[in-house]
């Protein structure tokens, strides 16, 4: 049964965000928490292991950011799945990140509801784009 | 000739700064906000939207507990962004109230002791002037964390023959004021000092005694 | 020697005029912060604490569909006044961009119809060069939506022999600019310009046009 659950890796520079996020992950059945870091470096020292099915990055972050994050860690494991959650909502960064192979973007102005969604999208190998975001686009 | 053209130079000198300053503590704030404040908000939008799925009791109970916790937090983190922008306190009960506030704080953070000598008796000066002397009494102070090695600092504030008049003095390692003018130097403290006192004709002086503390005496006339 | 005297008062109102009009606008940050987003912060926290008594489900939805309201306006408060102090996509994406989510943001406002020009083609200047021009810009829009009666503007950006440049136009009554600066005025636009400018070593000129629009034309020079 574990072995089947989607393991997500969280990297965020706010604790008491990383925190509630997880909670509210630990509550999905099909979702197992199995990482988290706090800024860019610590995310791509995480990969050097078994790296996760799916990884929530924020952009910013002290140190190294999410951009720069996201783009290491695909040149590092190329196909890895990253949903950015992010406060920044101008467009400009999902272009950037979309030419990068970033599959998911949410704003973290979304609903719970977005999350479930962009994971089973992103899982099945397609992109997803918060709503609040397309309608930008 | 020469002297004026110099002194314009350093006016010039002295605008940059403040505006430079300016913009760096707009960002400052701005980044509060967006990667402080933002991520809160954030975390209770998520977590009351997940309540609309199947959750249990005890799954809720937990989800709240939280947005409690983080709600808290984010009313705690608005009080200080605010405060630090602009002290309300400042605004309604003049400059011995809100320096007291201001140090006050920073007593209870440990790193200094400040002794002060008010003898306003809760006279009022004008924004303007109560700003600037706040401003200048905050950055002295925070200089004397970060730089002198001290750990005591005194403050008097009088008015005196149509001046408000301050002496500030701590017992760190002191430093010489001329360096600091140079161009190398990064820090803007000190312009934003001079240029803040120089923008309501007043006059501040650094004490050079490199060795001995600090000891700067400034004064802005009260006439408005 | 007259004419250096002259110009040294002027930089020191200039001073004076950027310190005020910066305390200002931190005061109605601050304002906002405390008597805009606090509310909403603490009727989140009241109503979350409702939930720890007896609450029938439909009660219970009720509060929290509430809740993801105020937590929606809160998140949006928060954006607009970051944005409002820094915004950072100008220190992300540069000047281009940052005046074009600018300009877009007039244009739903639909008070205004803004024609650009820009030639920079993504090159970056420095934080300081750029967030000048932007403030500018800002302030130029604000002032033909404020004070001009017109509906079109026109802004033009390109870089030429070491130096970034700027025009702007627009087809409102137009003003004599020399009035302005006399001291009876109260607004702290324009000087705020002209201080921002001078502390690049940039120039600014307003062209003296009443009944025809305003035409400014600055430069910076790009160099650090
Ligand atoms: N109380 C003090 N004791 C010893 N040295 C001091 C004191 N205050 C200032 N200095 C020296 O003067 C320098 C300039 O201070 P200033 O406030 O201008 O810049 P800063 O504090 O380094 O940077 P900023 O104020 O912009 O954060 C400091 O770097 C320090 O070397
Ligand atoms: N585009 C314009 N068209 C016509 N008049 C203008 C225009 N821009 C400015 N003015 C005139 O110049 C005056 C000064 O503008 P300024 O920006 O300095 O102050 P303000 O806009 O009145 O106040 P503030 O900018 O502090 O909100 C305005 O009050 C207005 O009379
Ligand atoms: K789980
Ligand atoms: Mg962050
Ligand atoms: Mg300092
Ligand atoms: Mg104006």
């Amino acid at each position: 049964m574990s072995a089947q659950k989607i393991k997500v890796t969280l990297v965020d520079d706010h604790l008491l965000f990383r925190n509630g996020f997880r909670l509210l992950l630990d509550h999905l059945p099909e979702v197992e928490v199995v990482g988290e870091a706090s800024d860019g470096e610590g995310f791509l020292s995480l990969l050097s292991g078994r790296h996760p099915d799916l990884v929530f990055l924020d952009i910013s972050m002290p140190g190294m950011g999410g951009l720069v994050a996201a783009q290491k860690a695909l040149s590092m494991c190329p196909g890895l799945r990253i949903i950015m959650l992010t406060m920044y909502s101008d467009e400009s960064y999902y272009y950037q990140l979309a030419d990068m192979g970033v599959k998911g973007f949410l704003l973290k102005s979304c609903d719970f509801r977005e999350v479930e969604m962009a994971i089973h999208t992103v899982m099945g190998g397609q992109t997803y784009v918060s709503q609040e975001l397309m309608m930008a686009i | 000739r020469e002297v004026e053209i110099k002194k314009r130079e350093y006016e010039k000198k002295l605008l940059t700064a403040v505006i430079e300053t300016e913009e760096k503590e707009r960002r400052r704030f701005a980044n509060d906000l967006h990667d402080g404040l933002g991520p809160l908000l954030s975390s209770i939008k998520l977590s009351i939207s997940s309540l609309h799925g199947e959750v249990t009791d005890r799954q809720r109970q937990r989800v709240l507990d939280n947005v409690e916790l983080v709600v808290n937090e984010a009313i705690r983190s608005i009080k200080e962004i605010s405060d630090n922008l602009s002290p309300h306190v400042l605004v309604h009960f003049g400059i011995e109230k809100a320096l007291g506030n201001f140090i006050n704080k920073v007593h209870v953070s440990g790193k200094l002791r400040i002794q002060t000598d008010f003898q306003l008796q809760g006279s009022r000066y004008g924004e303007n002037v109560e700003t600037v002397l706040y401003r200048v009494v905050c950055e002295l102070i925070a200089n004397t964390c970060q730089h002198s090695g001290g750990d005591k600092a005194w403050v008097r504030l009088w008015e005196e023959s149509g001046h408000l008049k301050l002496t500030y003095r701590d017992n760190g390692k002191g430093f010489d004021p001329e360096r600091v003018l140079e161009d190398t130097h990064e820090g803007s403290g000190q312009s934003n000092i001079r240029s803040r006192v120089a923008s309501l004709k007043g006059q501040v002086r650094f004490e050079n005694a490199p060795g001995k503390g600090i000891f700067v005496s400034l004064e802005i006339p009260t006439s408005k």
